[in-house]
């Protein structure tokens, strides 16, 4: 940012009449408009890690894990959420879901993911 | 797995052993059962139950030993890079107060997309794996037990892979956690969408085992060129993690704040920090405050450091501490020691009992400066808000450099610390989620289309798969070494001969490191000094010589050095004499005894030594002295002359002198002793008489070459001298 | 005699010359001049003028080394048994912010009576005569010079020859005093009648010369098996003393009493004190309090120690002190060493310092437990007061074993310090005077029939005798040396190598007495670390190993012992390799170099390092940083990849790179170094590269070692790195 | 003293209803009883140690002034005043005070003092 010289005492004016517990809660009005977008964004996207975590949830490695959320991102599946992915190829092949893991990395799995997801 | 017993050292080896199967105990955060408690006649206020065994303050031997322990949670940070180590200053830890482990992660690992696994070695940490967290883990189970607390233990959610740590730290049983995005895009330069995408997620994980929360804000002050000047700056941040994690699923409760004083004298330490702990507090009153020791302030003396931590600790007893974190005086300098940690552990100990209930007498003024600075801080902090949302919100204001600036806000240095929205590690890495987006998994947080598959399973995800790791620990996998080369097998190889074998070698932070730390002053400039610091330690037999700490006392006249190095040599227990423990005998033998066979005692202080209070603490029956058996005795007062000691004996017929010696300078209390010893000698009484010296530099083996049949230091109890007495008299007997 | 320069030594063969001819500079206990002080910003209240000459905390390196003093006049203790060495002390503790010079006197002179002469050697202090006195005052003439602060010394008035001992201290310029018969009585066995006759003439002397006198209340706390139970006796020894001293001519200004807080953690230390410590100075405002620290709960560590005198400060700054004494932290082990003298001192400075104007955001609670508790213990005080009154008065109640019982008054305990009116040291030795006594001297107490002589000497006896050596110091007589065996010159023929020579050995109170300490942590329990610390001390070539104190870490993970040993080799300076200053052009010379040849750096913290604080400072303009002279960088940023610095420097075509390294835990500073050097070599650019390293713990030696060009540790400016850099460029140039 | 339970509330009735500033007057009251007799003491009374004390001011050295008050002890003189026998010889035979000392000390000077002081 620009160099700037301190100027709190003119820029107070508008908090000088309130009273403490006036400016608390003027603060966490503060903090929600600054939280709220964070928490939407947070909200409506996924990431490799997060990906990474379900299956692990699932009972995938961390080995595991990673090869199936690599796979799936090469083919843009993230966006269904990779223990979707693997939920549905166990269900369809009526395999464990460590095997429907296994089955996406060797590419068995992903033309019936693309298909289904289309 | 058996209990630990005091006596016995904990074995690396039995923590190991079937660690695959192994599964914690609990989960979530234990905080200390807060109440009043009374000992030895005190009343304590801001206090817990006492441990079940745990080790008192060193002046706590003058006090019965007692061992108040206070009402925040005390935290530990270990960081020796090989957690085989740091699990033995764990159980030393958690004997001096700590029930909150801090086991510092490696430096790096915040940049490595993915987890780790195995047990290699790190620098300045460990790196964090489920081996490392589960062995941690299985040695706190026992260590708990054996102290008699529950003990918190706490690893890190940062980096790109957050969400997979806090499902590791979940399934593994950790207690507490720092995660807050701010620290990855600030200190750690990785993109910031990425990283608050991420961090909802991992605070879900987190708050679904009511796992405490720690945010990053005090790195500011730690990076800061003025800490004192980021203040506004560190409400926004606390603001920014605590509203967010809440927002995320984390009750208030578990949302701590990291927050230390940040500015140490030689400011006016109390003057600034006061003001800011309590517009801190007021503020954020409905979460925790973790008060974390200052770090930014803290050079090479660990004196230094102890002062400005008591400081701090007074800012804690005057506002509020829900865990009282503690920082090795010796951080300034390196890595922690083991004796730093308990040194740390004590001072904290100490300061807050000491401080117990300090409100109960002090009140804060109403008006003037206090008030005034308090409401200063939150104003700026606001003053901020409203710009960053000015600018667009919190990613913009990054951007800007809005963050670590070294002017107060509004004053701007131009020199904060800024990120590109569009840079950093992980850049473009997060993904949007489609309408059908789905994850059949507990604690996922964010949209989550399982109504696809049915409504029941909206509250329950999990339920999809039949439970997930959460639910069915079972379903987690253990993966072992990977590294061949670097691991804790290869690590305790190397280090075998020193485990439960008897060779010794000193150490500070790892087994058989061999370092030694040497204290020396010489009168002469620091330049000078230094050099001749080094060449000493060369003539000591130290290999590695380096200095840790330099003190100028006068530019001529000297300077003190600290150095360290490396000794190339084993101790052989079996080379030593060990003392053996004085056998007490019971009460009740020593009594009869004496009523058969009266014996009376010649007491004083020897010389000119005006010290009394712990010969007549042996003697007198009120405190358990010889008295109490029936031992007879004439106290002949302070500074009695020694000839007055055997004059007397013989007078009364006496069948023992005890002289008690407390100065030691010059050896007085050894010429003391020669010459009691010459005296009794010259008037034939000496085979006659039991000779014991007593007093704090007194030991058994110095009074003894000293011509005395026996010494006592500190610690000494009417039951020891009795028992000796007898036994010795019994001897002399039988001689004749 | 010349004055003192801060770079050469203090010469004791200067000090001793013509010392039969030198007269003190003046008269007088001074105080500080308190008043309110700015520094860096800063504003302070409780504080004092800064010195001309002094060492600041070792923090204050990160803040432009600012050395605020607080308001209170600051005590040392020193007590080696030998003036000279004590001189050298003395200095060293100017420079750490004392003005008031306590050197504690030998055991036992108190029971000589007369004066003793010459330098003979003392136990735990020296020997108190007219040659020692002179010599100290005199170095303290040219030391208080040095450092631009009047410097008050202090010494003893007690035992059986007081008067004398107080008139020698007018003679030789000594400022301050403790006087006390109440402390002859209880603790030296001296006769109460004799000590009381004996006093007032003592106060009236130091009054003449306005000698600060402190009284001797605080041993009670000492000696009390209980120490806070004394409290209500406290008061009443503190009055006696007071009301005697102003009833015998000591202005109530020069009337300070001698406090402790009795209490120390573990107990609730200021729930105890903070009472107490008010209590007193409500009764005694007309006094001034010298605040001393506890000693009597303090074991062989030094860190607790360090940590209840930091909390005995902040009883000084809640309530008042006018004097604040300072306890050595090795006090509870041994007499004290140089290096705990100035530890001591800056605990003190750095805890009031810190703790400045505490009470302008404080007041006490008017109701409740602390005036409640204030209240009892002055009520308390009274009523025995009012027994004493009932017994007979003071003589009667000390017969009767009233003071030092420790039970809290009104409860006894029957276990006090009984002393007989008849008994004692010097008993039967006062003398009635006669109607015609006489005395034509100043300051002398009570009757005297001058007036049988004229009116005229009434209110000036010495007028008798033409002035007594009050008025003309000529008159004084010099006694040198009594004992040929025992004296400072031989003392001084014995060390005479280690005195402005080539010889060093290190020392810790005696020159050249070889004493070092080692800290040493044994994986295993006290008695076997104990003995292995000691065989190690040996393996190190030490004589006389002892122990010197012992922490329980954990019963059978680990002990930590510190050993004192000795020497027996001597470090020859001509022998080191002392390294050169390094040199610094002016900035005028850089700037014109730099303008007609662009320098340009690549700069950042190497590998996993996030500390960018210290190279940012050497880097900014704003800061003095080498931008200031024209020299161009471009950061790289925290935890820069090593390849990167060099491909930079080849992308930028840099003359130079500096790499910062905070992190040194495993040697992983040294390694980047020479990762940075390698990659520089293979890239083929290393003879065009400066490559800097800096860092806490990288110093020159140790970065040319691992390949650098240089290193730089803390206290770099940008001009020191500029002036190497323009140097080194110049050399790269010249070879080409 | 014989031991004594602590009765400080039984002892204290009469002075609860004292103000803190009566208490401390009080207080220095009690002071002035115990100090008083001790300062009446000490006016009334000399030691060897004043009386040493007195000749070091008139310039006698420490060995010379033990030697003058020991031999005027001898002689039951120091009720008259050390400074004053030797005041008293000085002017007698008209000599300096420290030979006037070292008279006394060789027992020259005694007869006359124990005269002129009978």
């Amino acid at each position: 940012m620009k160099e700037r010289k301190d100027d709190y005492l003119s820029r107070r004016d508008h908090l000088r009449d309130m009273s403490d517990k006036e400016l608390k809660e003027y603060f966490f009005n503060l903090v929600d408009k600054m939280v709220d977008p964070l928490i939407e964004l947070s909200y409506e996207n996924t990431t490799k890690s997060i990906e990474r975590s379900v299956l692990l949830r699932m009972g995938f490695s961390s080995l595991q894990a990673k090869d199936v959320v690599d796979k799936l991102n090469e083919y843009n599946l993230l966006r269904k959420g990779s223990g979707h992915c693997v939920y549905k190829v166990a269900k369809k092949f009526k395999i464990s879901l460590l095997n429907a893991g296994k089955k996406i990395v060797e590419e068995d799995g992903i033309d019936y993911l693309v298909e289904v997801f289309s | 797995m058996k209990n630990l017993k005091p006596n016995e050292k904990l074995d690396i080896h039995d923590i190991l052993k079937d660690l695959d199967k192994y599964q914690p105990r609990k989960r979530g955060w234990v905080w200390r059962d807060s109440q009043p408690i009374e000992m030895r006649g005190f009343k304590y206020v801001q206090a817990s139950p006492s441990l079940k065994r745990s080790i008192a303050l060193p002046s706590a031997n003058a006090l019965d030993n007692i061992d108040p322990q206070p009402d925040s949670v005390i935290t530990t940070e270990i960081a020796s890079g090989r957690f085989e180590d740091d699990i033995r200053r764990m159980r030393m830890a958690a004997y001096h107060g700590a029930d909150h482990i801090m086991v510092i992660r490696t430096a790096g690992q915040s940049h490595f997309d993915g987890l780790l696994e195995g047990t290699p070695q790190g620098v300045g940490g460990i790196p964090v794996t489920r081996k490392q967290l589960r062995a941690q883990r299985r040695a706190l189970d026992l260590i708990e037990e054996e102290v008699g607390r529950p003990i918190n233990y706490h690893s890190y959610v940062s980096g790109v892979a957050g969400p997979e740590i806090a499902v590791l730290f979940v399934e593994e049983g950790v207690n507490g956690a720092h995660q807050d995005p701010q620290y990855n895009v600030l200190y750690r330069n990785i993109n910031m969408v990425r990283s608050f995408v991420d961090a909802a997620e991992s605070k879900k994980i987190l708050a679904y085992a009511n796992i405490a929360q720690i945010d990053g804000a005090h790195n500011a002050n730690a990076t800061a060129r003025d800490a004192w000047k980021v203040m506004p700056e560190l409400l926004v941040q606390h603001a920014i993690n605590s509203v967010f994690s809440e927002k995320a699923g984390i009750k208030p409760e578990l949302i701590c704040l990291s927050t230390v004083p940040p500015a140490a004298s030689p400011t006016p330490d109390i003057k600034i920090n006061l003001p800011y702990a309590l517009a801190l507090r007021e503020f954020f009153d409905k979460y925790k405050m973790r008060a974390q020791m200052n770090t930014k302030y803290m050079d090479s003396s660990t004196r230094e450091a102890t002062v400005t931590h008591v400081l701090n600790l007074l800012i804690s007893r005057l506002t509020s501490a829900d865990i009282q974190s503690t920082i090795t005086p010796d951080e300034g300098r390196n890595v922690p020691w083991h004796v730093f940690n308990i040194e740390a552990l004590d001072t904290a100990k100490q300061a807050m009992i000491g401080m117990d209930d300090l409100m109960s007498m002090l009140c804060f003024k109403e008006e003037g400066y206090l008030h005034t600075k308090k409401r200063e801080i939150q104003e700026r902090a606001i003053l901020m808000m409203e710009e960053i949302i000015e600018m667009g919100g919190y990613f913009q204001a990054v951007q800007a450099g809005m963050f670590v600036d070294s002017g107060e806000y509004p004053e701007r240095n131009g020199d904060g610390i800024a990120r590109d929205i569009e840079g950093g590690v992980g850049n473009n890495s997060v993904i949007k989620r489609d309408s059908d987006y789905m994850a059949p998994v507990t604690a996922h947080f964010g949209y989550n289309n399982v109504e696809q598959y049915g409504k029941k399973f909206v509250e329950n995800p999990a339920l999809l798969i039949d439970g997930c790791t959460f639910e069915r620990p079972e379903m987690v996998q253990f993966i072992d070494e990977l590294d061949e080369s670097d691991n804790v097998y290869l690590r305790l190889e190397e280090t075998e001969k020193y485990r439960n074998s008897n060779l010794l070698k000193p150490e500070v932070e790892w087994l058989g490191d061999g370092v030694v730390t040497i204290d020396l002053f010489f009168p002469t400039s620091i330049k000078i000094a230094s050099e001749a610091a080094i060449a000493t330690g060369k003539k000591m037999n130290l290999k590695d010589v380096e200095v840790i700490h330099k003190e100028v006392l006068h530019p001529s006249e000297g300077t003190r050095i600290q150095i360290k190095g490396k000794v190339d040599f084993d101790i052989n227990i079996d080379d030593l004499t060990i003392p053996k423990d004085v056998e007490t005998m019971s009460e009740e033998e020593i009594y009869n005894y004496v009523k058969s066979n009266p014996v009376h005692v010649i007491a004083g202080t020897g010389g000119n030594d005006e010290h009394s209070v712990g010969l007549r603490e042996v003697l007198d029956i009120k405190h358990g002295g010889i008295e109490k058996y029936g031992i007879s005795y004439t106290y002949l007062g302070t500074s009695v002359p020694i000839e007055k000691f055997v004059d007397a004996a013989i007078e009364m017929n006496a069948q023992c002198i005890m002289m008690s010696t407390i100065i030691s300078h010059d050896d007085i209390h050894y010429k003391n002793m020669e010459k009691l010893h010459n005296y009794a000698v010259e008037k034939g009484v000496r085979d006659k008489l039991v000779l014991i010296a007593g007093g704090t530099q007194v030991t058994p083996e110095i009074a003894r070459k000293h011509s005395m049949d026996q010494g006592f230091s500190r610690g000494t109890k009417g039951i020891h001298i009795a028992s000796f007495l007898v036994n010795k008299i019994r001897l002399i007997q039988n001689e004749d």
